[in-house]
């Protein structure tokens, strides 16, 4: 069964398109005998302003599909419309430039629009702080710790200024306490915003935390299994009561899910 | 806007598509053998024809007369009585004997002082800017040397292919060693992989685009620098490229001359494809290139 | 021959007397030694006048010097009989004429000692400067007069090897050859060094003693043009070679100065004699001596039969030198 | 066992630590200046002593007379009669002037040829091998063609030390683009950066230890080049390396060949230096060494 | 306040030293004013085959400790002990060798010690299934997904065979049906073998599930603030009441600790 939009997400939507809409998208990477289907007839639309979680088994398919969303790789089948304007993504590496340092690996988010050298400095020198990173600006890449350089792809996607954020796992490597935090701040982002996020995480909870939607994608080849809306009020809490039963219910059927596929 | 699979509008995310085509990063339909060869055929055959146009051209012009710089009639016409002569054929096979055998022997000294300089420090500092100062000696200050150690042999003509186009491969192979990633190293290392073996099985594999860089420079060395060897030591009933060249040089025949150019390219590009051919499969292999192009 | 009157050439070049510029080329080389002395002794530039300036370019070998009168580059060069051959022959004779000789004789078979006649030779290994130039036709038609067999791929009962002078030294010293037919100073060099022997002197092959080993070319576009200029060089050259002749010592100490200059390095004394004694400075191309080795090298196989009429230009130099009351050269 | 910090014990552990030296993937102690400026000169002086030691017996054993082969003592003294004169000055000057302006030429025509060929796809079909085709050709193939378009000039001289060293740099680049992380075009992709833009802020900046190694190698062929190229033009009181080589070979003057040899050896060190300087400000910002070695 | 050793540790450190014992180990990256200090005189002991493991905030050091373990980087002051024979890493990222399939990668581990190739084979084929991902073994790494890759570098390092494993976040790309599905399966090999464990997580369940004692490090510097005995009967399951118990036990310590340093 496939849930309707939800109210939320209904309101948003209205008047304007959904920010991004697939249709019946199917990915396969290679052919033939040793190709492999990695997304099957895959149709879903976040709406405009709305934030929407993906989760899946490992290898079912989520990064494929963003890929596909930011127009790094082309569908084998089916309609993908990206009306949201600028779309800023954040890969499941931190994609760093090793060459740069970590500000000016964010000043390059800036770079593209024309913004001022020192006008580029002093927003990367604020997004470091957001990401709880200040101090680390002349830093390069490989003086960092694995988390932190997550953060400074966080940053950096932030500072693009996109209208639809792509996300594959962006806190994936965070301590509990530093993810909190970047939840509040991401969340706080989104809202002046008003960005469209398209958020995968393995984490059921912080899917519940983040999201309008939580939509499940079943193992590989990936497909729509269920979407849920998440009508909690926010600010929500991870680790409050109401986020942990959802998740349950969710973690529940991602098991069904996962089980009937036999792995 | 929208994208369908395998068609295009004008609008911005298919200009992000088309952006990233340059960028080969899609992967593409793969399309049918005879379009594929002819997609591979047309901008060479149209390259040549807009050399031999513009040649034609320039000769018509008149500004030097044809025997200052023969035609591409003229050039051609050489060329093709050439061809038709057994001695060119032995010329082409005792250069190419010579060129492979050199840079085969090149491939191995470079490999071995390669991996020495790259791995040891003092030897490093002992020798390593030595390989680049070798690189820029010309092949014609080893001459004496060659002979002396030599004497009127092909080995002298082999020693100076050698010292042409060791040190580049050494200096491909040295590159490559200093920008494998520190990460497989350690790696390496953590599987119990030291010295020869991490050589043998992270350091070398890690190094072979840059190697294979190298070989390519290195091959173009042993080339050049057989090409001034063969007139160290001319052996009885051998005929040779290098010796070709030197004469068309040396009698001013300008039709010679291009016709002798023309072979030197021709075996150049050649060789080149064969270096392409590795270095896509090596690209393949890396994840490098996804695209059937 | 000379369509244009004088006065409208020196008119255009603004009154000098012919082109603003003459380009000289020659080699940094003992039987060029014509080209040094007059160089290092300011005569073409005397002759040229003030209108006139004088470039000159050192070239290492002729096929520079023959690229460089092809394109244009230089008006008239010194060099040797081969070049001068090939030139003529490639442009079917409209790129140069020979307007003068330089240099006769200094060419030399030496060998290693205990190698006494012809019959020493045979399976020995013997160095020409290359294959297909006088000093190699010349060692191929001598031992094919002699009844040795050789052939142009470096077979036969005596071994010709073609390779640079300067790596003939050295293989003569380490005994990789065992003789070469070498032109000064490398002839002096080989004896005074290596201990090499004369086995034949060039000189005693020809009629007369003599054969060419330097002369003067022109582009004839530029002879064409600039008839003038082509006099003034061919005075100054004549002027040149008298110079040689009247004063021999002080004339090698010149060219062995210009040498230095060019070359980085004289000759040793030794050398610069001994070479210097056995060339003889002369304004006759020795034109027999040239038709003569393209006939032989037609022989041995070395050369497509190539017809010389017209090669040279004698016209000028016996103008010259009849002004000076001196005899006629032949261009036969 | 156990590993102190500084010290180490011959155990298991420290063997690997020890294997880890060699691998450069330790950081250590900061050494004082003498003992690092010491460690620097070692290898070198005794690589240098001890090629003069073995020269030395080569010429003591007399296999060949002195004028066939020099030995050290007559050789440093021609080169240290040489360092007195102010021709040497002059003509080392002359040679590098054109060397630095052919190279800097070279490095223009390579980095757009390599910048047009990488990205354009049917122009890297129709010439992308051509490179290495024109890389194998040996400088004397253009004298003519030198000489015919620029006369006997000094131009003439550049024109064939272009030709020389564009190729490889071009070649270096290509290399570089085609071994360009992926990853790291698609998060300039993303970042807006497009075509030009990408090219300069992510493609080239990737492609930098590539495009130095390719360089490093268009150095060594300029300099080549050049060598047989100042023979083209001798150009009037320009005295020239190249030209000294020429003919130090040409009257058989084997301690001036050494000795130009030893002058051309020590001029390909320094370059190298200067690239090894390059190189090593790139790894360390780059995150490839760590140690301050 | 450090807490001894457990009886559990105790009992099987009995007779034989820690297979792993840090005294007083200092880390600082570069000199002087740019010099950062990572790690603040640890001293910390892993017993013969115990579990341990290491929580701490992103940044704080804990890479850093697993690699100065693995000998891989030199302390700048204390000493390191690793009686525990061989010692096999897990890095924060896959480091897979890009120019080998899947199987070899696996096999490359199985190489230094000279197994045969025809077994070399069957025993990466073996560890694939162990990772779930049997049927990859042709595969090569830039083919994978981001958690695919991880399990590769897990059956890697377990395929070493060695007696100490050192793992960074191993689990941090993995759905948590994949990772519970390799708890088991670690916890298995673990008692197998009689390895000995020192494993780096940010999921404290994980923790809890997993070890023998939960060792919490400080923010920058690293420092230990306190190592939690776990002394739940095995087996445990990540989701059960008294997991859940223990391990928010330790978040609000590890929450403290993180407010404390102001992050
Ligand atoms: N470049 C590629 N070539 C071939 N196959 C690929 C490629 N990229 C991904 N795949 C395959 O496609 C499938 C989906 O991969 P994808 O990276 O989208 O998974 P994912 O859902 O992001 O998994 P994870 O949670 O582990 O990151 C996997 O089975 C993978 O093997
Ligand atoms: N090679 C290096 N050079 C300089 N500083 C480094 C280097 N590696 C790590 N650091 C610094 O040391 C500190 C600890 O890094 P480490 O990687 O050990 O953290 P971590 O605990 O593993 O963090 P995470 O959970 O984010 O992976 C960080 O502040 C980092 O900036
Ligand atoms: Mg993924
Ligand atoms: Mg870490």
């Amino acid at each position: 069964m496939t849930a309707p939009l939800t109210e939320q997400a209904a309101d948003r939507a209205e008047g304007r398109g959904p920010a991004v809409r697939l249709e019946a998208v199917s990915k396969m990477y290679g052919q033939g005998r040793t190709g492999l289907l990695a997304l099957d007839e895959v149709s879903l639309d976040v709406g405009a302003g709305e934030f929407v979680c993906l989760l899946g088994a490992s290898g079912c398919g989520k990064s494929t599909l963003l890929s596909l969303v930011a127009g790094l790789d082309r569908p084998t089948a089916g309609r993908i419309e990206a009306d949201g304007g600028r779309v800023a993504m954040m890969f499941q590496e931190p994609a760093l430039f090793p060459w740069l340092t970590v500000s000016a690996n964010i000043e390059m988010a800036l770079r593209a629009k024309g913004v001022t050298r020192a006008e580029r400095r002093a927003r990367a020198a604020e997004f470091l702080e957001t990401v709880h990173l200040g101090g680390f600006g002349a830093k390069r890449p490989h003086e960092l710790s694995g988390g932190m350089r997550q953060r400074v792809a966080l940053a950096r996607a932030l500072a693009q200024d996109a209208d639809v954020l792509l996300m594959d796992e962006p806190f994936g490597a965070l301590d509990a306490m530093t993810r909190d935090l970047l939840h509040d701040e991401l969340e706080r982002i989104w809202r002046e915003r008003n960005l469209s996020v398209l958020f995968v995480t393995h984490n059921v909870r912080e899917a519940v935390r983040l999201g309008d939607r939580v939509v499940l994608l079943s193992s590989r080849p990936g497909r729509v299994v269920e979407d849920f809306p998440v009508t909690l009020e926010r600010p929500r809490r991870t680790d409050s009561a109401e986020v942990a039963e959802q998740a349950g219910r969710i973690t529940d059927r991602l098991r069904e899910e996962v089980m009937r596929h036999g792995r | 806007m929208s994208v369908d699979a395998g068609t295009r509008s004008g609008d911005v995310h298919a200009r992000q598509l088309a952006g990233l085509d340059a960028l080969e990063l899609t992967t593409r339909q793969r399309r049918g053998l005879a379009s594929r060869i002819w997609s591979g055929i047309w901008p060479i055959a149209s390259a040549v024809a807009l050399v031999l146009v513009a040649w034609q051209l320039v000769v018509l012009a008149g500004w030097w007369p044809e025997y200052v710089f023969a035609g591409p009639v003229t050039t051609l016409g050489v060329l093709a009585e050439r061809l038709g002569e057994a001695e060119f054929y032995t010329a082409v096979t005792v250069t190419m004997r010579r060129a492979v055998a050199g840079f085969a022997l090149a491939i191995a000294v470079g490999l071995v002082v390669g991996a020495l300089v790259s791995r040891i420090r003092p030897l490093r500092r002992a020798v390593g800017s030595l390989i680049t100062g070798l690189q820029t000696m010309p092949s014609i200050a080893w001459f004496p040397l060659a002979i002396l150690l030599f004497g009127l042999t092909e080995s002298a003509i082999m020693f100076v292919v050698v010292l042409g186009a060791a040190p580049s491969i050494a200096n491909g192979l040295i590159a490559g060693v200093d920008y494998t990633p520190p990460i497989l190293l350690r790696a390496g290392h953590m599987l119990g992989l030291r010295r020869l073996r991490l050589y043998r099985h992270v350091i070398l594999p890690a190094s072979l685009p840059s190697f294979l860089a190298g070989l390519k420079q290195g091959w173009a060395f042993a080339w050049r620098s057989l090409m001034a060897g063969e007139l160290l030591v001319i052996i009885a009933n051998q005929p040779s490229l290098g010796e070709q060249l030197h004469f068309a040089r040396e009698l001013a025949d300008s039709p010679g001359l291009l016709a002798t150019m023309i072979v030197i390219l021709v075996i150049g590009i050649v060789v080149d494809l064969l270096f392409g051919a590795a270095d896509n499969a090596l690209r393949r292999r890396w994840g490098l290139r996804q695209a059937a192009d | 021959g000379n369509a244009e009157p004088a006065g409208t050439t020196a008119a255009a070049a603004g009154g000098g007397g012919g082109p603003a510029e003459v380009r000289l080329g020659y080699f940094p080389n003992i039987t060029h030694a014509t080209a040094l002395v007059g160089v290092e002794k300011g005569l073409y530039a005397k002759h040229l006048g003030s209108g006139t300036a004088l470039k000159t370019s050192t070239f290492n070998a002729g096929p520079a010097a023959i690229e460089a009168v092809f394109s244009g580059a230089v008006d008239a060069t010194y060099i040797g009989p081969n070049p001068a051959i090939n030139a003529w022959a490639k442009s079917k004779g409209q790129a140069i004429k020979i307007v003068a000789g330089a240099a006769s004789g200094g060419v030399f078979l030496v060998v290693k000692p205990g190698i006494e006649s012809v019959e020493d030779l045979k399976g020995k290994k013997i160095a020409t400067p290359q294959l297909g130039n006088t000093q190699d036709v010349a060692l191929r038609h001598w031992l094919d007069s002699k009844g040795v067999k050789t052939d142009t791929k470096g077979g036969g009962e005596v071994s010709i090897v073609p390779q640079e002078n300067s790596q003939t030294i050295q293989t003569f010293a380490t005994g990789d050859i065992d003789g070469a037919w070498v032109p000064e100073p490398f002839a002096s060099r080989l004896i005074t060094e290596s201990g090499g022997k004369v086995l034949v002197d060039e000189r005693d092959l020809w009629p007369g003693k003599e054969f060419v080993i330097t002369h003067l070319i022109v582009r004839q576009e530029f002879a064409k043009e600039h008839p003038e200029a082509v006099r003034k060089l061919i005075e100054a050259h004549v002027e040149a070679n008298e110079l040689i002749a009247s004063d021999p010592a002080e004339a090698a100490e010149t060219a062995n100065a210009a040498l230095e200059k060019l070359a980085g390095k004289p000759l040793k004394p030794e050398v610069l004699d001994g070479a210097f004694k056995n060339i003889t400075f002369t304004n006759d191309p020795i034109a027999s001596s040239l038709v003569g080795s393209a006939d032989h090298a037609v022989k041995v196989g070395l050369l497509e039969p190539v017809d010389l009429t017209g090669i040279y230009d004698l016209k000028i130099l016996n103008e010259v030198l009849a002004a000076k009351g001196r005899p006629q050269i032949s261009d036969k």
